[in-house]
């Protein structure tokens, strides 16, 4: 698992992080267009970080996510349909339309929800390693979490916790350097979140979150310690979301210079992972080409299942609310 | 902000702007206050209701804090204690939990506990209320949690001129002040004066007079109660509507008197009905004015489960005039 | 606990080794059941009612955790999430504000969010009450906040087979459920039978028939309440005394019959009588019972303030059974 | 301030730690016999920690304490009737009965309570520290919390704020190996939790609590980085107490060895530092015992006059709910 991928995994990597790309562009735009109600948080930019740690991952392993969640289900083997479908608000839905972004969901993919509270992850996450770790099994657990989320209190209760017991999951800190508005020097005196390892007790690394390769790597290393019941591993991945917040352009606000902006685009993740591809000779444009196209012909495929399901009875309003 | 000279003393704003202005007031008069809270002072709030302040006070009396509402509130109460007038934020009230410790074990107990020896002057402002599809962390009304609180007092505007004059009453107070706003009224608009004036803590606003009904209620319910008194007019009930403005003190006479009146009433809430404060008023209706009612006293509130995403089953879920009519002409029969 | 043979199939218990008994016999049959918390394991709690579970079960389903109430319930939801069957425990009900966001946003709601996807088989153990002067922090009954929220069960035994009943019910329920303990009754003795049997969750029990008052409470208070109802015999008055043992979800067809058997009612918890669970009761009994009633519903709960430390202040603070007896006699104008 | 405590220092610390030897092992005894009500948690062993810090204090200077107060609120100039008054519940107490043990505390000594809640000190103690720099005096918070409140996320989260808003603040931590009966190795993996400052860009430092002239030093040279404007310490004191988590005997619980209780016995604190006068030629055995004599009369007159406090009146109960 430490090893360099091979190109098998190359490819897989690739699609992965291409239908995150492909399925939150048009999700923005749906949302411009006023099909997708409630608060979007798209993951445009950060694509690396959920393919690269997904590749790992079976089923049978689990996830927290964030308000930023689509990425990490896409990568976990969401389906488009089901997933539009949800965040329509469609009977069809991952969460039969109750959840919506900021709560879908699937169980079955190992993918314990997106979520609405910032640092509401780890804890839970914790507690899915746990279980692996109580069934006997080598599974692992992982959690995503922003720069914004390492200030919560959840964060380091879990982190303790999971350092204490030596639990097999993986916290990986998605730093964008931003928590909504506020840019992480206004929110943190550390540059780096991986500096709060060593006050767990776990080993920290710093990695290149743009960089779908380095992520593989790193993240391979942490969940074989993971899994060998060596315990977690705080894995900091650095990178930067290329839409707004929320939506698409978000509020209108300027807290961040297009400069910036355009630093970071020179550094897209895919951009840099199909050129990588192509020197090694795995995927040429041509190819990356033909895969974009599959993948854009199944996100419309999803739109129009989604259109094509029905909105909630209210009549369902009051189910699931006990077993 | 700048539009000094022209405007006229009491003029249209819309509810966030209220907020701001009540907030800038707030800060001009009070040397020692300051805002803090998540996005408050770049972003002038995701709400946008802090907008310009950090311009106008600077970095130290207006600042963004990390994402750690327990931290938030917690220098808050630290402040406050050591003589400083807090304006603390917590984005979404659905947040509460994350700093419940904060609030019920430190800030409404501390001056008790410590025999009256500490003062606790903080305004905490949150935002509650479904409606905008924000699903089930991001829509509660939990104000039934706080007023069962003592030490905390708890205010939840239902107009742009409430706004501005609670949140100032709250500044003024030398105790901890909720204040709950509510998300989808921020484009409302109302008169508001232009000069620092203050809605008092503790009395309900009658908001129309009449004669054989009374219904209860507070924040954005208000509204929806206001549009159901009108249909119930043409059902020949003339309802008197109290907005009740504040939830701890409550105004407990102002609903007495009127149920007195009126014989039948009934409180309406967005929050969650079971356990939600309208029990609290129904009880103490009953229990006061048992001889006056003629029937027994209704309640409207969000039914059991947590909120919904989809919009349509939102729009099932959330209170509104409608059922406000629908439970008037149960209780009365009618 | 090896006193096997010669026991009796049923005998004399204490509360703190009812439950004890219970969280035996729970891991016992559930190979994926654990209890997790603060001094849970090396001591047994502080309360000392999980003594010996960690010989008897070993380190893996009995343990220690960091003093990290979030971190622990959090630890309790993925767990179950995932196909475990958790027991958590929170020390006392004061630091639920700790984990209240856990408990209302994840616990409560995971499953709802989910489209009914997730299954949380937690049973949460925390112990409430005053009257032991541990002042404000560590004497709060706060089940008014949890049974506001959709998605949680709510339970307070108030006697040894109660408390053993409900947390085996709690444990075999597929859905999170609080039980809520209280302090001052854990010497209390009563019988228990030796067998893993349950108390349905949603079942109040009669535990004193009467023919002309109703007294509906819970927990440590029904004692209180039994102790009233038989000064109030001497008075001419015959209570009925309702434990309700569940507060969610609440046997309110349990209440409204004996209401309409009895025309007069009160609720009595040891909680703040202002937005107790008392106010919904009460509401209820109004709402559905009107016509039955004779005088207004009464209650009585703790005054407003937070629970002094002072022996003497506390015991005038914490309902008992003179405070009943006063209340039933202001209500029946006697 | 970094200096080396000089004599009339070392005799204010050593007058510091006696008082509350004296006072918390008479308070245990009151409470065996039934005087105290309530949870007592005494203080008796980690003396040193308090009587460092505080000997650099004043009034102005705000702390916050735990549930093992007493210390801090003697080191601070607490009085020793108004405090037994207060452990008694009665009306002449710090907090008029209303608080007791878990909460005693007193504005006007900078004291910002006793706490129930293990972890709410820090977050107070940042607001403290805030209003002391708004204030723009060169005052300073203080808080204290033991190993274990450095697992609640409200210490994550203060000290993450202290640090980025390079706060006036010293977080001293009382690693006294346990919380409650748990010892610090079953619940947290670091065996320094000086090792979390780095996670929070604030120094951490590592002394001896045993030994008050190492507490007093390092204690000084923190407190003038925060009164200097330069920002948050963590301070970690390692120390022990020789009393039960709660009362002398406590649940009567063997969960550490009488050898590990010798052992750190034999590091007395105030009998080292007793020592380390008499070496020094400052205080003299003699001149010890006179301080202790003289310590020990004024808590017997404390007691006497808590004593003679009256209970509080009933009708007092809900006055200071509200200002
Ligand atoms: C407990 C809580 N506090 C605040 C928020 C509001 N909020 C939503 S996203 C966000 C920023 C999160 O920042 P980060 O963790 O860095 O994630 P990112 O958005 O950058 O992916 C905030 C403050 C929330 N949802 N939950
Ligand atoms: C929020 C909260 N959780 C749990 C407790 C129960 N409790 C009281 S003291 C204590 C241990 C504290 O350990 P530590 O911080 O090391 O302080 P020490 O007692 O060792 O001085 C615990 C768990 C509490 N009072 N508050
Ligand atoms: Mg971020
Ligand atoms: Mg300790």
């Amino acid at each position: 698992m430490t090893a360099q991928p091979d190109d098998a995994t190359l490819l897989d990597i690739h699609q992965r992080m291409t239908r995150i790309r492909i399925f939150e562009t048009e999700a923005g735009k749906l949302m411009e267009d006023g099909k997708i109600p409630g608060a979007l948080h798209l993951y445009v930019g950060q694509e690396a970080v959920a393919a690269g740690v997904m590749a790992h991952l079976s089923n049978a392993d689990w996830i927290t996510s964030t308000h930023r969640g689509h990425g990490h289900l896409i990568a976990k083997g969401g389906e488009f349909g089901r997933m539009f479908a949800e965040l329509f608000g469609r009977s069809d839905g991952y969460c039969k339309g109750k959840g919506g972004s900021m709560h879908i969901s699937n169980m079955e993919l190992g993918m314990l929800g997106a979520n609405g509270i910032v640092g509401a992850g780890p804890p839970i996450a914790v507690g899915a390693a746990f279980s692996c770790r109580f069934k006997q099994t080598r599974n692992v657990a992982v959690t995503f979490f922003g720069d914004g989320a390492s200030n919560e209190g959840s964060f380091h209760e879990a982190a303790n916790m999971a350092a204490l017991y030596k639990l097999p999951i993986v916290f990986v800190c998605e730093n964008n350097g931003y928590g909504e508005y506020t840019p992480q020097a206004n929110h943190q005196a550390v540059v780096d979140v991986a500096d709060r390892a060593p006050g767990y007790g776990m080993p920290g690394a710093v990695v290149d979150g743009m960089d779908a390769v380095a992520v593989y790597e790193a993240a391979g290393v942490a969940l074989e310690r993971a899994r060998d019941g060596a315990g977690p591993t705080l894995l900091e991945c650095k990178t930067y979301r290329f839409f707004d917040h929320v939506g698409v352009r978000g509020m209108g606000l300027s807290y961040r210079t297009d400069e910036e902006l355009a630093e970071w685009q020179q550094r897209d993740p895919i951009v840099l992972f199909e050129q990588r591809l192509a020197e090694l000779g795995v995927l040429d444009p041509g190819a990356a080409l033909a895969v974009r196209e599959a993948v854009a012909a199944q996100v419309q495929a999803g739109i129009e299942f989604a259109e094509a399901s029905p909105m909630p009875d209210p009549a369902v309003l009051l189910d699931d609310v006990y077993a | 902000m700048a539009e000094a000279e022209a405007v006229p003393a009491v003029r249209e704003l819309t509810y966030v702007r209220a907020i701001n202005e009540a907030v800038r007031l707030v800060l001009a008069e009070q040397s020692t206050a300051f805002v803090a809270g998540e996005d408050v002072a770049g972003a002038g709030s995701v709400f946008g209701y802090y907008a310009g302040l950090l311009k106008e006070f600077g970095p130290e009396r207006v600042f963004d804090t990390p994402i750690s509402e327990e931290g938030i509130v917690g220098l808050g109460v630290g402040a406050a204690a050591t003589g400083l007038r807090p304006v603390i934020d917590i984005m979404f009230m659905d947040f509460m939990g994350e700093c419940m410790d904060e609030i019920t074990n430190q800030m409404a107990k501390m001056r008790y506990m410590f025999g009256g020896a500490a003062t606790l002057p903080i305004t905490l402002l949150t935002m509650s209320g479904a409606g905008m599809n924000m699903a089930a962390q991001h829509s509660q009304s939990l104000e039934a949690w706080l007023c069962h609180l003592p030490g905390l007092k708890v205010v939840m505007p239902a107009t742009p001129y409430d706004a501005k004059g609670l949140i100032i009453a709250a500044a003024r107070d030398d105790n901890p002040v909720i204040v709950a706003l509510n998300k989808m009224s921020l484009r409302f608009k109302g008169e508001v004066p232009e000069a620092a004036y203050e809605v008092p803590i503790g009395a309900a606003n009658i908001v129309r007079r009449g004669e054989n009904f009374t219904i209860v209620t507070y924040s954005r319910m208000v509204h929806e109660a206001l549009q159901a008194a009108q249909e119930l007019a043409e059902l020949g009930v003339d309802a008197e509507v109290i907005d009740l403005r504040s939830l701890q003190p409550l105004d407990s006479e102002t609903v007495l008197a009127s149920v007195r009146k009126t014989h039948r009433a009934m409180v309406v809430h967005e929050a969650v009905r079971f356990g939600g404060l309208g029990g609290e008023i129904a009880a103490q209706i009953q229990e006061h004015a048992f001889d006056d009612l003629d029937a027994p006293v209704g309640r409207v509130g969000a039914p059991f489960s947590p909120v919904p995403f989809s919009p349509q089953l939102e729009k099932s879920y959330v209170p509104n005039a409608a059922k406000i009519v629908a439970e008037a002409r149960r209780l009365l029969g009618a």
